[in-house]
């Protein structure tokens, strides 16, 4: 129930700087989710949130307050640890009663609120055990009860889920979502799962090397990435380098190096990044945009090509096709039975649909 | 500006720390230091000339043979505690608790009588060698020790349940999974521990070395009694000050604790080296299995041949205890057993007064390094502010020196009103000894605490703090239960030594708190070392009673977090 | 028998504490304790405090610790005097404290009855019990014959590792001995070199140096070595009284007396328990139940029905011709001169 | 370069039973790897196989050893830890080095290896830091350089890459592939994701509560599950109670309790599971086989239902769609751009394709 305001925020250790010239407003009750590769700063922009870590440049801000060397007991954050940090001396009930003990709370509340976030958690049954005796999931989860059982103003989840499978994450998902709506509790979320940031946030912010590409809903960052960083970071894509070659009415022509032929692509904002004169720029294609087919396509950008390697990913059948020596794309189809599978080494036709095409400048480093 | 609510927190956790360090050891030792800056009452810097000059040849060489003396004895201490304590608690086989509990008896030997208890167990007439000699119908005793190797034994027997206890206590919060990934990588046994657990244990080794290097530069009563002619500092000291040249008795202090505190920084550096806080990913405390039924009665065999050696002193002095005045002067063996001794003792009108006034003041002055000891601790190990190595260095002060000079501190700083004895005079009083039992016995503590403290991971703190918990809370309920176990040995060690204590005791009791050990003392003052034995196996059973009890109480708790 | 000694002791004295009958009157102007510093151990002060308890009514509380130690204890307490009465140690303690301004001057009632070298000149002190210093062997080992007659006669090679000497330092006794060796030819000569040759010599013979007296004892009894220096009271009360196989010889040309004394301490708080009881510890009775149960010789020359140990021995007795404040002066450095250089360069380990 | 043979594995903890009964042949070179929910028994399983825990009952053999009591350091596996378990008094090249060291690798050899190995994990600037200075995801990948650089007989991947984005997730799966083919190395692979799962393994375990529900290939796991457990668990699914209908002649009809009418499904092995007359059975059709479209579509199982919600997930699009008050089920499309998206609320057809739908028991408890 805070906005979260963080101006202006460096962070060095030593001669590393883990953030740099950040600026971040999250809203009050926003679902905010920190996206990026290893080691780029995530965890260290949500420590200095709670306040483990003071920048040592900038300002944090809590609504108005300026928060920026308020201990962390004082910020009523609710954090989960990257590795857990459970109390090894107490149980699974004591370790999620703490935060309730230390606000006082009466006995038989307490108890019901722990019984109740357990069960939330699917650990009712493990109360009583030590934490050393639980599997590094039930372990995760215990760390996740025990952040969501206080309610906080500002909930700060580093990789929560990150040791769960894939059903039990989908459930602590909308354990998660369900509470931060009811509570309007403002979330800073970090993960690696792109799926998740996709579908739970309302907003992302995508860092590399401490610092912030892009902030937007997930359908900005996925479908108008603003450098090629981004495209490639959130999603599958492939990426050619282009140049521009052309003007037309509605669409823009464009050359691609490894295809050594032009590709037409749409004149809306959707399908051209903004970039300036000196950026290089890229297409970037998404795989499940690419269609793939035996038989000779209609339409622009079609180019032939021959089947490497098909790739069965559950839902998904990824096709490898290699356009000449250069350059391999990928295209992705539903998987509809192994008899729809296109076979190694045919040969097929390749189309970039020219509205799904974006063209992004090249990061700056 | 930046850092006010961290530096607030920390300066209200040092004022307590640094006044108290100021008042009782920095002033005492001041005074003492100042003192050797006096020749006949005037100042000037003619004892350290005569220290390095005149009589350098003496001094030095006991400054020598204390300091390589003592280092054997760090290295045999951690020869005989390091194996043993890794033995016992990493392995599960039968008896391990009580054989556990039987490995920190020698701590609970008093140290006189102790030591005669040594000789008449291995010294030229003593019943080992003679039993070995009349055996094997030998015509010279096979062994004995006396000289040099008698002080060795007798400090590394005496001295590694400080390894022992260090080294349990810090092997309890190990992560063992960091030995499987290192056993997994295809290292033996043996390169496990040399290789990843001896390092992360070397907190607790630093502080075991400390606590053992120091003690055995400052040790007095095995080289008095064992080689009465070989020169260590200690007890040069000891004999400038029977000779009346205080000032020179000071100079020797100094320089013993400069030596003591370069061994500290030594230390210190060597294990700020790198990094110990075991972070790694949730909690890995998987206990290993062993199932070997060779290994395990291996465990057992040696396990008991261990606790027959350690209890051998103690068993001496039993029999010592036992034997009726007058039977066992020039036979080899005694013959008559009664308990003529303790009768004796028991007849006397005031026999547990002495008891109880250890027990009192040992419990006073453990309750106030207990408290004191923890919070000192942790704000050396986990928190950054100017002059740490200063504070570190004013903790071990105490034990660095002798006791004897301790003693001598305490009486000139207290025998006059001062700010820090509230304007009282506390020598004479009941109140001196606690004070000196607290602050001798506080570096044990602190260095024991913070063997466990710097393994500890940073983040628990963090995650109590980020759930509201102030600091206080977090410190009482996720700190201290966690390190429970070295902060409760060093207790415990702190225990022991407080109820036997002798050299500042016997500057510094009065009729109203004589403790056990200046009775023992009297007693073999008096040639009746069977009542003095009896004395000593009173003692003896008190403090076993004691870690019993403690054991089974606090141990339980401790255990707990050990999964 | 202690309380009628009491009141003898009275009567011959004229003390300032008036006769009469009853208990209760002795202790009328008397503070309602005493507080003895001492080394005489339990078993004589436990004795002493129930008589003297019982002849006064008043309360005697002792602490019982080394001679050094209630030297350096009574320094320390100086601001805040603890004890009345410092009873028992050798005269240079004694010395030492009255230099140092410890000590209150008092002379008793029997001062008559001292020899004057058992007192000290200003009546800081004075002395209670005398202690020969002797020749003391191991009689299972050495024949009585066979034993040493004479110091120089320990130097002689064929005892070769048989002495067991209590470490010098540390000793009052054996300090006292071993300045005396050096000062047998330091009078005439106002050299030590003899003297120190001679303690080489004794090094070289010496086996080992005990730390403490009951190590010695133990070390000599089991044979480890069979030849010591020691006091006589020790090695009577030894013999006798715990069974060790001790002989002891006093050497023919003469022997270092120490005198064991008793003393007041300045400011001492209950200075009148302070003297009755000062008094009460050196009536012949007293001197006389010292010598029989606790081998002391007495120094007044007034107490019969002495012990036959003692009036057999007291012709032998040659007092060596001692200048204690010479000894005073001098001894830290002998000492320590032989603790530098004879100990060193002989035997360094003690091994 | 080993088989691992598990054979009638129990593994209790007390009265905690982690591994039931557990029969397993791990082949040769094999990559394979254990599915299932948190707590099920898969890092028990794991370290019975490394030597951390013998077996309460059963046989662990490689090759033809038998290995159950052997000492870990005695069977040359690699083993990447849940929680790491990095040396913290070491630099990341001396935690890498560790191995070579003990194995006496010269000085010169070990350099290089390690230096090699950690730009493979992309950590070669890293080298020089103490672990603690690392993030989760850094601290990770030197857990996985360590276990790899000793080239070992048999590899042990526990969640080996949980905390690490998804493009740097595909290079280190890429690199795990090539080194395990390279050497041959018989890999066992512990993992929630499951296109992690299904892209990498030759063959797979799911696992329930201590039991092993199914082994198979991955397309044979998610096309051909052989009860409801595994059907749900990997990938997702909706799962309909049913109930046998009727025979036809290359179909069956099963009545569905929740939509009150018959399904016709083919009558081919790969869409009926065996089953026994006692079992309970279940519907089970992949979302991405679900046709959902705003026209009346011809052909079998079309029923109408009513757009309740549309979720984006990057690559593809969730449409949930009510059927009735009891029952809802979600087709994925492939994301052709914000266009073509459903409307929530429109009322659609739904068609659960004969030839897509599998009928399977429910599994035991
Ligand atoms: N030392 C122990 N004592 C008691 N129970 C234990 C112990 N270790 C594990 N367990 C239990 O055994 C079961 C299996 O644990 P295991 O660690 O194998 O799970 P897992 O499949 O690896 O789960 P995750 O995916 O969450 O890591 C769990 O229910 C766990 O609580
Ligand atoms: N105490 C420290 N000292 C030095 N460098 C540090 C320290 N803590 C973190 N770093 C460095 O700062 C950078 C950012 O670390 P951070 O933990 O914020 O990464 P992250 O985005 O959370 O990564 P991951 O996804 O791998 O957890 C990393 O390169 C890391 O090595
Ligand atoms: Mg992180
Ligand atoms: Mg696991």
């Amino acid at each position: 129930m805070s906005t979260v305001h963080l101006s202006a925020i460096t962070k060095q250790f030593g001669k590393v700087t883990a953030v740099e010239d950040l600026d971040l407003l999250i809203k009050e009750g926003e679902f905010f989710t920190f996206l990026g590769p290893s080691g780029c700063g995530k965890t260290t922009t949500l420590r200095m949130v709670a306040g483990f870590y003071y920048p040592t440049k900038g300002v944090v801000k809590f609504n108005d307050r300026v928060m920026t060397t308020v201990p962390p007991e004082k910020r009523n954050t609710g954090m989960v640890f990257q590795n857990y940090a459970l109390f090894p001396h107490m149980t699974v009930f004591e370790n999620v009663a703490f935060g309730l003990k230390v606000r006082k709370m009466s006995k038989e509340e307490t108890k019901k609120r722990v019984e109740d976030v357990l069960r939330k958690v699917r650990l009712d049954q493990y109360a009583e055990r030590q934490v050393s005796q639980l599997s590094g999931g039930q372990q995760q989860r215990v760390a996740l009860a025990r952040a969501l059982v206080i309610e906080p103003d500002i909930l700060l989840l580093d990789e929560p889920l990150s040791n769960l499978d894939a059903r039990l994450r989908d459930e602590m998902r909308a354990e998660i979502l369900r509470l931060q709506k009811e509570y309007k509790i403002t979330t800073i979320y970090v993960t690696h799962d792109q799926v998740e940031a996709l579908t739970m946030s309302d907003r992302i912010a995508v860092f590399n090397s401490g610092k912030c590409q892009q902030v937007g809903t997930p359908t900005e960052i996925y479908n108008e990435p603003v450098n090629d960083f981004v495209a490639e970071f959130i999603g599958e894509t492939n990426l050619l380098g282009v140049s521009e070659a052309g003007l037309g009415e509605n669409h823009r022509l464009y050359h691609v190096g490894a295809l050594g032929s032009k590709v037409k692509v749409n004149n809306t904002s959707l399908n051209v990044a903004g970039y300036t004169e000196n950026d290089e720029l890229r297409l970037s294609v998404r795989p499940e945009a690419i269609e793939v087919s035996a038989q000779p396509v209609a339409g622009e950008n079609v180019f032939p090509g021959k089947v490497k390697l098909v790739q069965f990913t559950g839902a998904a059948v990824h096709t490898y096709v290699e356009m000449n020596d250069r350059l391999t794309v990928v295209g992705t189809a539903l998987n509809q039975g192994p008899s729809t599978y296109l076979k190694e080494g045919a040969e097929v036709y390749v189309r970039l649909p020219e509205d799904q095409i974006r063209i992004v400048p090249k990061a700056g480093v | 500006m930046m850092l006010n609510a961290e530096k607030r927190r920390t300066l209200v956790l040092l004022i307590p720390v640094v006044l108290i360090l100021t008042g009782y050891v920095l002033y005492p030792t001041l005074r003492t230091a100042y003192e050797s800056f006096l020749h006949n009452g005037v100042p000037s810097f003619q004892n350290y000339e005569d220290f390095f000059g005149s009589k350098a040849k003496a001094n030095l060489q006991a400054l020598w043979n204390s300091v390589w003396i003592s280092l054997l004895s760090v290295l045999f201490s951690a020869l005989i505690g390091v194996p043993l304590a890794y033995i016992f608690n990493r392995y599960e086989f039968p008896g391990r608790r009580f054989f556990s509990n039987i490995a920190i008896m020698p701590i609970v030997l008093p140290s006189l009588v102790g030591v005669m208890a040594f000789m008449f167990l291995y010294g030229e007439a003593g019943l080992i060698p003679n039993a070995i000699k009349d055996l094997l119908n030998l015509s010279e005793v096979p062994f004995k020790i006396g000289g040099i190797s008698g002080i060795l034994i007798v400090h590394a027997y005496t001295m590694y349940p400080y390894f022992y206890m260090t080294t349990a206590s810090a092997l309890s919060n190990l992560d063992l999974s960091l030995e499987e990934a290192a056993s997994n990588l295809g290292a033996n046994r043996f390169k496990v521990f040399w290789q990843v657990t001896f390092p992360l244990l070397t907190p607790g080794f630093v502080a075991a070395s400390l606590l053992v290097f120091m003690v055995s530069m400052a040790s007095f009563s095995a080289p008095f009694l064992l080689a009465g002619g070989f020169r260590v500092l200690s007890l040069q000291i000891y004999f400038s000050k029977i000779n009346g040249d205080l000032e020179m008795a000071a100079t020797q202090s100094v320089i013993l604790s400069i030596v003591s505190i370069a061994f500290l920084l030594f230390m210190r550096w060597y294990q700020g080296r790198k990094d110990y806080r075991m972070a790694s990913k949730g909690i890995g405390a998987h206990r290993s299995e062993v199932n070997n039924p060779m290994l395990k009665w291996t465990m057992v065999t040696l396990g008991v041949f261990a606790v027959i050696i350690l209890l051998l002193p103690h068993a001496t002095l039993l029999i010592l205890s036992l034997v009726p005045e007058g039977t066992w002067t020039w036979q080899t063996y005694p013959a008559v057993f009664n308990l003529e001794n303790y009768k004796m003792l028991f007849d006397t009108p005031y026999i547990w007064e002495p008891v109880r006034n250890s027990l009192i003041m040992a419990v006073i002055a453990c309750f106030g390094v207990f408290v004191f000891g923890i919070f000192t601790s942790y704000a050396l190990v986990k928190r950054n502010f100017i002059g740490k190595n200063l504070l570190d260095i004013l903790v071990m002060i105490p034990w660095a020196l002798p006791a004897t000079v301790i003693g001598m501190n305490l009486i000139l700083a207290f025998n006059s009103p001062n700010p820090f004895s509230f304007g009282q005079i506390l020598v004479g009083t009941f109140w001196i000894l606690p004070l000196a039992y607290f602050i001798r016995f506080l570096p044990l503590v602190v260095r024991s605490t913070n063997a466990v403290l710097e393994q500890l991971d940073d983040s628990i703190e963090e995650a109590a703090q980020n759930l509201g918990a102030k600091w206080f809370y977090t410190f009482r309920k996720v700190v201290i239960p966690i390190i429970m176990p070295g902060v409760l040995s060093g207790t415990l060690l702190a225990f022991v030594q407080a109820v036997g204590e002798f050299p500042t005791s016997v500057l510094l009791y009065t009729i109203g708190n004589r403790p056990i050990s200046i009775e023992i003392m009297n007693q073999l003052r008096m040639f009746n070392i069977g009542q003095a034995a009896a004395y000593g196996m009173i003692q003896v059973a008190l403090i076993a009673v004691v870690m019993f009890i403690s054991s089974r109480f606090l141990g339980v708790k401790a255990e707990k977090s050990l999964g | 028998m202690a309380g009628s000694g009491g009141g003898e002791e009275e009567d011959a004295s004229g003390t300032p504490s008036d006769d009469g009958g009853g208990e209760a009157d002795k202790s009328g102007d008397l503070e309602e304790k005493v507080v003895i510093y001492s080394p005489h151990g339990s078993d004589i002060l436990g004795d002493f405090k129930q008589r003297f308890e019982e002849e006064y009514g008043i309360k005697m509380e002792f602490l019982d610790m080394g001679s050094q130690e209630i030297l350096d204890r009574i320094r320390s307490e100086k601001n805040n005097t603890q004890a009345d009465v410092w009873w028992g140690a050798p005269q240079v303690n004694f010395d030492q404290a009255k230099d140092e301004g410890l000590l209150a001057e008092y002379k008793p009632s029997y001062a008559d009855a001292l020899d004057d070298m058992y007192y000290d000149e200003d009546w800081m002190w004075t002395g209670t019990s005398m202690t020969p210093e002797v020749i003391m062997y191991n009689n299972k080992e050495i024949s009585e014959e066979e034993a040493p007659k004479d110091w120089d006669d320990l130097i002689d090679p064929k005892w070769q590792d048989e002495l067991i000497i209590r470490y010098p330092l540390a000793s009052g006794t054996m300090r006292t001995i071993y300045s005396a060796m050096i000062y047998r030819t330091y009078k005439d000569t106002e050299d030590t070199k003899e003297g120190y040759e001679w303690l080489e010599k004794l090094d070289n013979n010496t086996k080992e140096y005990s730390a403490n007296p009951e190590l010695m004892y133990n070390q000599l009894a089991k044979g480890v070595g069979s030849l010591t220096v020691w006091n006589m009271p020790d090695a009577v009360m030894l013999a006798e009284e715990k069974g060790y196989p001790f002989g002891y010889v006093l050497p023919a040309s003469g022997t270092p007396v120490l005198t064991e004394g008793i003393a007041i301490v300045k400011d001492a708080p209950h200075l009148k328990a302070a003297e009755a009881f000062y008094e009460f510890v050196n009536t012949p009775e007293a001197a006389k139940l010292l010598a029989e149960k606790y081998y002391r010789i007495p120094t007044r020359d007034d107490v019969t029905d002495l012990p036959e140990w003692i009036t057999e021995a007291e012709d032998d007795i040659k007092p060596m011709d001692i200048d204690w404040a010479l000894f005073q002066e001098k001894s830290d450095e002998w000492m320590d001169h032989w603790d530098n250089q004879i100990k060193n360069a002989e035997k360094e380990t003690g091994e």
